[in-house]
């Protein structure tokens, strides 16, 4: 069987969860049958030459679900994608969270970075933590879902508009876990590693890279990593990640 | 796919099952896309570029996109070829298809002792790369002189005993002079061509997006440029050209072919539909058909210029 | 549109009202798309290369589309030098905004004496087309060689008294040695790119789809090119340059800015949409206010290379 | 005022006339209340450098007709578009046909060439008889529509499947007429020119050729051209045409 390939699959809902952040869930048996946690999609924007990374937030029986923000012409294209129209999907690429549903799992995300995390909170099937940051109230997303995974589920805004008024980082401070999974903007990763690091538990990072083929055969998305003799080299996000244990990170 | 006599082509004494050809860099060691259809579907793979020794390659960025193309500046991250040779090859020589091996350096002994580390193998041809306009020392400067082609060209001839495959860069001022010094110095077919060198830049942080400054420009932007390029150096020179750059669909294959080149190679497509080599092979076996044309053979410089 | 100091730029000594150029050969005399929106809302015209006698032109078809992008063979036609002294000049240096007369030519000689003919006129700049790769004797041999870029603009720079911009051809292998030689030759300024040559073939009849076989490729495609192109002229030349090549939104037009660029020349985007100049123009001075840039010379240059 | 300009206009009637033929009338009042049968607009086609020309087949109060065929990319994407949608164009452009209703003019018109003669039709009231040939019965189209404008309208098919078989020319051979239009292929013009030259009526030839601006400005249509003194030179199928008088053009 192929680990991954590309389809036509069919949108089937499309929605905008807050300003510029649309969700979308598209028919594909075949690819979510493959598909898990962390995992990411390469969508193609007709037009377009390279194909844009979107992880996977969160895998049905039949289904895929994608939340993605708008950045660019290719997500803004993207966006007017209405229910009924085919895209173009090669998925499921990368390497995604190593779920242990007996582990008390720590879910640390940032705003974009939070829909992945959200099909880990449905695998750990309630045994998660997710605290999750975002800039304001309006953008705040995905409560009510990750609330329905059973996890614990706390909220940070930048301005204190909702829930704790700060880092996300900080919403841990009571809370205990044996693994911690991470995924939003550098600062945020830097402070969920360091995180980690004081409980002395094992941190998992979901990184970005530019991307051209998303399957590892082009070398285009380098990280840097550290083998085990601490001996440096260029992995690549799309074959070796998106997720990535912390301290084969070179840097964060 | 069984072998089919209308597709097959000879590109200097080497028999491809058909046409098309992965390009260089864009297909890895075939491992990855080989999980979507079988290697033997292909007329051959040209192997990422690889050199004496190990090389880390470029700090990322190393990929983004330009309009109706992208830049690269992986700056041949490879594993040296004797890994190559030992880890890659003896699963690549089993996919029914056949190997180019890539080859690139920094002085013209390291081009040659990778060439001579490749003669007893299971690789059938030696891509000679030039023109890799993303590291310092990445061969680019041999490619834009008439004697560093046919310098090195000479030299890696010598000592090469595959057929030898010399791989043009665009950015010269006269494609045909480079092309005739890979004629003197020895070559038995050319491919062209490779990346034109290009630059985008991050207006919010006024960085070049790709942390190389500079990269390579590839797919359908520059199909015209290597359209032009191949029809210029097929009027000059008798080697068999393989043509590439831009090519994604059948159709661009086809005016590849009609400008001369023997064969095609497909790159930068391949990211944006993992399948499309075997598309435009299907396109092209269906368009022969359509117009009784009996070997693909009969394609190649059958441009009528004004 | 008022004189906004923001916008306005000088060229050589020519005060600009903004960055804003219609690029020769896209904007003709200005005439038609003058029926759009007054001429002044753009900072200047480089008109229509001319040369010293009338020219036909190349027999069509002489434009086609490519990916992201354009081929074109007009061959020059243009009714003389003294046709559009007499005729266009008067009209157009009424309409408030920077002429820049493109000239070419088959000799050095028929360059400066079109320059000189441009002496006593209302035209701002002189635009050497040393470029033009669609026409035998258009000008492209001088513009390939540093000893030809060199040669023909001390001999135009001694005849003309207007500022002179020499405009250099990408299908160079290094741009940054015509440059130099332009600025040995005594060139006030320096614009490009104009367009790399390309070709594209009708697969049914088997015809190169432009008459004149290969054209000159434009449009979004080049972008990169450009951007990289301006940039490496940039780090090595003193001069103004024009930044030019595939510019077809105001982002497009930051990124030439902060590769180096004084100001841009909007060419094939006109086509797509004839309001791009004014599109990009406005575009442009709404990221200046967000970003609380003062004066668009802030962003010449501005890139901050790896 | 200006004598043409681009719009985004709303397509308000999407119909599929023959295999591959398709017919829209597009919401446009300051463009529909400039135009001039026999003139063309340039359709802008979303990622694609150049705009499609397209002749005006019909001029309403606020409304253009175009009738166009797919034959690439940039008119197979057009046929996808749907009521409702914008559609960007520049008109009108160029010169159309000298319309005198006081004069009985022979339409001649092949395949595609016949929807500017609809436009042409309706201007003359009546005072026309419009000859059209079609590959076949299929690809008919446009019948009813010129017997609408009271012209005298006879059909040819080269396979005599329906109405005369043969050339489209054959069927003037009994009408009277003082001028003469055409629109066609090749071959069919040269018919029609040799035609009025028999005749000795005025002809005039509607052309094509590949266009960038279809302004003017770019010298991109170049089309032989002899002036008075049978002196030769390259005038422009977007502004001097694209109907020339046939006795300016150096060839057909
Ligand atoms: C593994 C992975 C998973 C991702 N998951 C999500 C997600 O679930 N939701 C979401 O909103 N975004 C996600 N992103 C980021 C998303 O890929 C970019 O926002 C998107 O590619 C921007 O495309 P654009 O056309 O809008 O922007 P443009 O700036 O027009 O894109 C130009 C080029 O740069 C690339 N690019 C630009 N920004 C990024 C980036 N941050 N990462 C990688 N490539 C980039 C584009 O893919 C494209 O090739 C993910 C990225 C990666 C690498
Ligand atoms: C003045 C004028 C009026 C026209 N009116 C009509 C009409 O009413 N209905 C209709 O169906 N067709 C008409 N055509 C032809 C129509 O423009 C082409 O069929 C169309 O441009 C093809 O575009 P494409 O993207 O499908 O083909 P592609 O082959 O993908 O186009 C590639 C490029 O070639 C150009 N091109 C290809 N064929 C032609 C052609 N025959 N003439 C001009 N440019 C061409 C395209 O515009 C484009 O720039 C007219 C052409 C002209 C010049
Ligand atoms: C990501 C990437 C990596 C490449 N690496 C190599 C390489 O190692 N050796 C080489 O000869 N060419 C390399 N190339 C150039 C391609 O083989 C090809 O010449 C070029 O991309 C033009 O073809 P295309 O437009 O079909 O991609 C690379 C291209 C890309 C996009
Ligand atoms: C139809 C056409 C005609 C051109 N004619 C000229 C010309 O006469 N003189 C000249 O210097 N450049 C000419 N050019 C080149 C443009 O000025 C410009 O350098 C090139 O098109 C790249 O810019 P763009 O991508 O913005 O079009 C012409 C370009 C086109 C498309
Ligand atoms: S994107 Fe090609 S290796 Fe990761
Ligand atoms: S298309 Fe530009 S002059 Fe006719």
């Amino acid at each position: 069987m192929k680990p991954f390939d590309s389809r036509q699959c069919k949108l089937l809902a499309a929605r905008e969860l807050s300003p510029g952040i649309f969700d979308f869930t598209v028919s594909c048996p075949e690819l979510a049958a493959l598909a898990a946690p962390g995992q990411f999609a390469q969508i193609l924007v007709p037009g377009h030459t390279l194909r844009r990374p979107i992880s996977i937030c969160s895998i049905g029986r039949e289904t895929l679900r994608f939340v993605f923000q708008v950045r660019g012409e290719g997500t803004e294209k993207l966006s007017r994608y209405r229910p009924g129209d085919d895209i173009d999907i090669l998925a499921p690429l990368g390497k995604g969270f190593p779920i242990d549903p007996n582990k008390r799992t720590l879910l640390v995300g940032g705003g974009i970075g939070v829909p992945p995390l959200l099909g880990v909170a449905e695998a750990l099937g309630g045994n998660a933590v997710a605290v999750l940051g975002f800039r304001n109230r309006d953008l705040v997303i995905l409560e009510e879902d990750f609330k329905n995974t059973g996890a614990k589920v706390l909220i940070a805004t930048d301005d204190g508009s909702y829930g704790h008024k700060g880092l996300v980082t900080d919403l841990a401070t009571g809370e205990d876990f044996q693994v911690l999974m991470a995924c939003g903007p550098g600062p945020m990763l830097r402070g969920a590693g360091a995180l980690a690091g004081e409980r002395g538990v094992p941190g998992y990072l979901s990184l970005e890279q530019r991307m051209a083929c998303g399957v590892g055969a082009c070398l285009g998305c380098a990280v840097a990593l550290t083998d085990g003799e601490g001996r440096e080299y260029f992995g690549h996000v799309c074959k070796d990640g998106p997720v990535f244990p912390m301290d084969r990170l070179k840097e964060v | 796919m069984e072998k089919n006599n209308k597709l097959s082509v000879n590109i200097a004494g080497v028999e491809f099952n058909n046409p098309i050809i992965a390009a260089s860099g864009t297909f890895g060691f075939g491992r990855e896309y080989g999980e979507l259809y079988p290697l033997s579907e292909l007329g051959g793979i040209s192997c990422k570029g690889t050199t004496l020794k190990e090389r880390p390659g470029n700090p990322p960025p190393r990929v983004t996109e330009t309009p109706g193309g992208m830049l690269n500046a992986v700056g041949l991250q490879n594993p040296g070829v004797e890994h190559f040779i030992n880890e890659d090859l003896p699963w690549l020589s089993k996919q029914g298809t056949r190997i180019i091996a890539n080859i690139a350096g920094s002085t013209v002994e390291d081009y040659c002792r990778t060439a001579e580390l490749l003669n007893g193998t299971a690789v059938d041809m030696v891509e000679l790369n030039i023109s890799c306009p993303n590291v310092k020392e990445g061969g680019v400067q041999f490619g834009v002189t008439a004697e560093g082609v046919e310098g090195i060209t000479r030299a890696v001839r010598e000592r090469c005993k595959k057929p030898l495959m010399v791989k043009l860069s665009p950015n010269v001022t006269d494609i045909t002079e480079m092309a005739i010094a890979a004629e003197s110095g020895g070559a038995d077919a050319l491919s062209l061509i490779n990346t034109l060198t290009g630059m985008r830049i991050d207006i919010n942080s006024r960085r070049p997006i790709i942390r190389n400054n500079t990269g390579g420009l590839s797919g359908p932007a520059v199909l015209p440029v290597a359209i032009r390029m191949v029809w210029q150096v097929c009027n000059k020179v008798k080697l068999p050209v393989v043509g590439l750059g831009g090519i994604s669909t059948w159709q661009d294959a086809v005016e590849m072919l009609l400008a001369g080149a023997v064969a095609i190679q497909v790159g930068t497509a391949i990211f944006t539909d993992p399948y499309a080599p075997i598309k435009i092979r299907d396109g092209l076996l269906e368009f022969m058909d359509k117009k009784g044309v009996k070997s693909v053979s009969e394609l190649t410089g059958g441009v009528r210029p004004w």
